[in-house]
């Protein structure tokens, strides 16, 4: 039997618990890094005990779990410590895309016109992803049965697009002139010549 | 001088002597030690004549015909500066030919070895020219050179193996993640032109799609009645009708505006009220029917 | 960009060290966990030192290799730490030995050069192993008939090893300056005071 100074034995413990990559128990250590050295039971509980009480505030902390001791990072660095990992969740699929096309183009649009357009249901899935990626929101309810949520696209969906308003679209933009449609539409609805009209004129 | 002589090796005989000049003598007394024991991996008694096998374990101790070299020189306590030749010559033929009557496979480097070791003791056994010629060089010279920068990188090698390395010297650390930890999602990107696609192969395959006359500016007025809509939502009071309007916008994006207030009332999604003509008017989003 | 305590700060760095797979660059702990924190790299570096500073008697230390900074048991631990696995850790035969001493003192240099320095050829296992442990990669060609491959080694080489640089290494031994031998030679063969060579003569 060999000895180890105090501060040597909780250097080892705590390298070997660090590098180990299960939980170790007491028992563990005494059957290999502390295989001939003599020390009791006690005294690796109260190691243990000191090393918990030096990590207790440190990145990384002393647990116990069901098989041993483990150090595990602290709780509280959790949503920070995330992004240390990326996940990439797969491509959008045709349905999600041609989903968004359609809530970019037509909305406000419900989901039952989404549906109808399409002729196949959209799964919840696809509104969960459009709607968790921030570039969907609901913006009202239709007032009819059952007033289904009316869904539009946020102001981050056109940051991500660099598109300053949807009307940018130049793949969809047809030769008729706004001030064309203005006219025909004011003429429609208001019945009155649109030369001389300034917008506050065309009150209700 | 006498090349060879193909006399059986003597396995009771100790160490070469250094200063020893009879090189055939001395191969024959260094060989099956060398061969069995020496520096080489090999542990074998002493006494033991080399069994079948062990010239194959032994040759698979050198890297090849310089590594070997290297342990004869040594092995010989030869200065590799003042290289023998002749000596080292014999000694490495003697083994190759021991090599062939095992009936070994050989390597082609050490024959190469063994031309090049012949070809440079027949240069050294040729009359020196006398006339001064700038080419001539000691035929040595570039075994020689060979023979230490190998010796330079089996020494690296070594001292490579040495350093503290990770799973045998250096120990790092494992810790759990606490599962409050979760990864950073990183979105897959959509191109414009896909959405623009997507579109079109909607409109493509209804047939029955009503407003397929697409315009920016239905378009600004979609975005625009979106925009409304969420603006109404914020509050369950009536807002006054102007309010809604943006004269920075223009007159096109009044217009927008105003569009965009028709179609909704249209689509019943929203209330304009007016309380006496020519009055103020108000809007308000369409409130939940109340049971 | 958010703001974070300094306590913080040096607890999500030493987790994050702890966590990653492999040592933490600087670099790659603001494009990770410090992502969105605005923190300058002095202020880092400094926490850094802190935390060295803070392990440097423990049985973990910090310490820097070639591609960042990693967590590692005490050196002198080792031995005492092995005695943990069953399993012997990997040995690498001189052949591969040889070929990697003279990739990371040589390089680049093509597999004929090495083949050369040895006297042997080297097999497309050794070249392979060395390749799939990350230690050694193809940094280009050689402009010479056959354009062979120039090889070159890999932090991931250094980190193996605990090396932060090639420099790093043991240096190579000198068993005597190949200048003086050949001058020793030529003046032996030749005949000729080695006093008045001229350096044409000297080369090898």
């Amino acid at each position: 039997m060999s000895t180890i100074n105090d501060a040597q034995l909780k250097q080892l413990i705590e390298a070997s618990i660090f590098s180990a990559d299960k939980p170790m128990s007491i028992d563990k250590l005494k059957t290999t890094v502390l295989a001939g050295i003599k020390v009791s039971n006690t005294k690796i509980k109260q190691i243990l005990i000191d090393i918990e009480f030096d990590y207790s505030d440190r990145g990384v902390n002393l647990i116990k779990v069901a098989s041993g001791y483990r150090f595990q990072a602290a709780d509280h660095l959790g949503e920070m410590l995330g992004k240390m990992w990326q996940e990439r969740p797969p491509k959008y699929s045709r349905a999600l895309l041609e989903t968004l096309a359609l809530i970019a183009f037509k909305q406000p649009i419900t989901r039952g016109e989404i549906e109808n357009v399409r002729g196949v249901s959209v799964s919840s899935n696809i509104m969960r992803t459009l709607i968790e990626r921030g570039w969907v929101k609901a913006v009202g309810h239709k007032e009819v049965p059952g007033r289904p949520s009316l869904y539009g696209t946020t102001n981050e969906f056109l940051d991500y697009f660099s598109l300053s308003s949807l009307s940018e679209l130049p793949e969809l933009i047809e030769p008729e002139s706004l001030d064309l449609i203005a006219k025909k539409l004011e003429s429609e609805f208001m019945g009155v010549s649109t030369q001389e009209e300034t917008p506050k004129e065309q009150q209700l | 001088m006498t090349e060879s002589q193909s006399t059986p090796p003597l396995p009771e005989q100790p160490v070469a002597d250094v200063n020893n000049n009879d090189t055939t003598q001395m191969v024959q007394q260094a060989l099956p030690l060398a061969f069995v024991r020496g520096e080489a991996v090999i542990d074998k008694p002493e006494d033991l004549f080399i069994p079948p096998d062990a010239l194959e374990i032994f040759l698979e101790a050198f890297e090849g015909p310089l590594d070997f070299l290297l342990y004869l020189i040594k092995k010989q306590k030869f200065n590799i500066v003042d290289l023998p030749i002749q000596e080292i010559t014999l000694q490495y033929m003697e083994y190759v030919d021991l090599m062939r009557e095992m009936k070994l496979e050989l390597a082609a480097e050490y024959l190469v070895m063994a031309a090049m070791l012949a070809e440079i003791k027949s240069r050294l056994l040729l009359p020196r020219n006398n006339v001064e010629d700038d080419d001539e060089e000691d035929p040595r010279a570039e075994l020689i050179r060979r023979l230490q920068e190998y010796e330079i990188f089996k020494q690296a090698a070594a001292d490579l193996d040495n350093l503290p390395r990770i799973e045998r010297d250096t120990f790092l650390p494992h810790i759990d993640i606490p599962d409050t930890v979760q990864p950073e999602v990183i979105h897959p990107d959509v191109d414009f032109q896909e959405l623009v696609v997507a579109f079109q192969v909607i409109l493509k395959r209804a047939k029955a799609f009503t407003h397929h006359e697409i315009t920016p500016e239905v378009l600004s007025t979609r975005e625009r009645m979106s925009q409304l809509l969420e603006r109404l939502a914020q509050t369950k009071d009536f807002v006054p009708f102007q309010t809604l309007f943006d004269v920075t916008e223009g007159k096109s994006g009044v217009v927008v505006t105003f569009l965009a207030v028709l179609e909704l009332v249209k689509e019943t999604l929203i209330e304009v009220i007016q309380t006496a003509a020519y009055g103020q008017i108000h809007v308000r989003s369409k409130p939940a029917e109340v049971e």
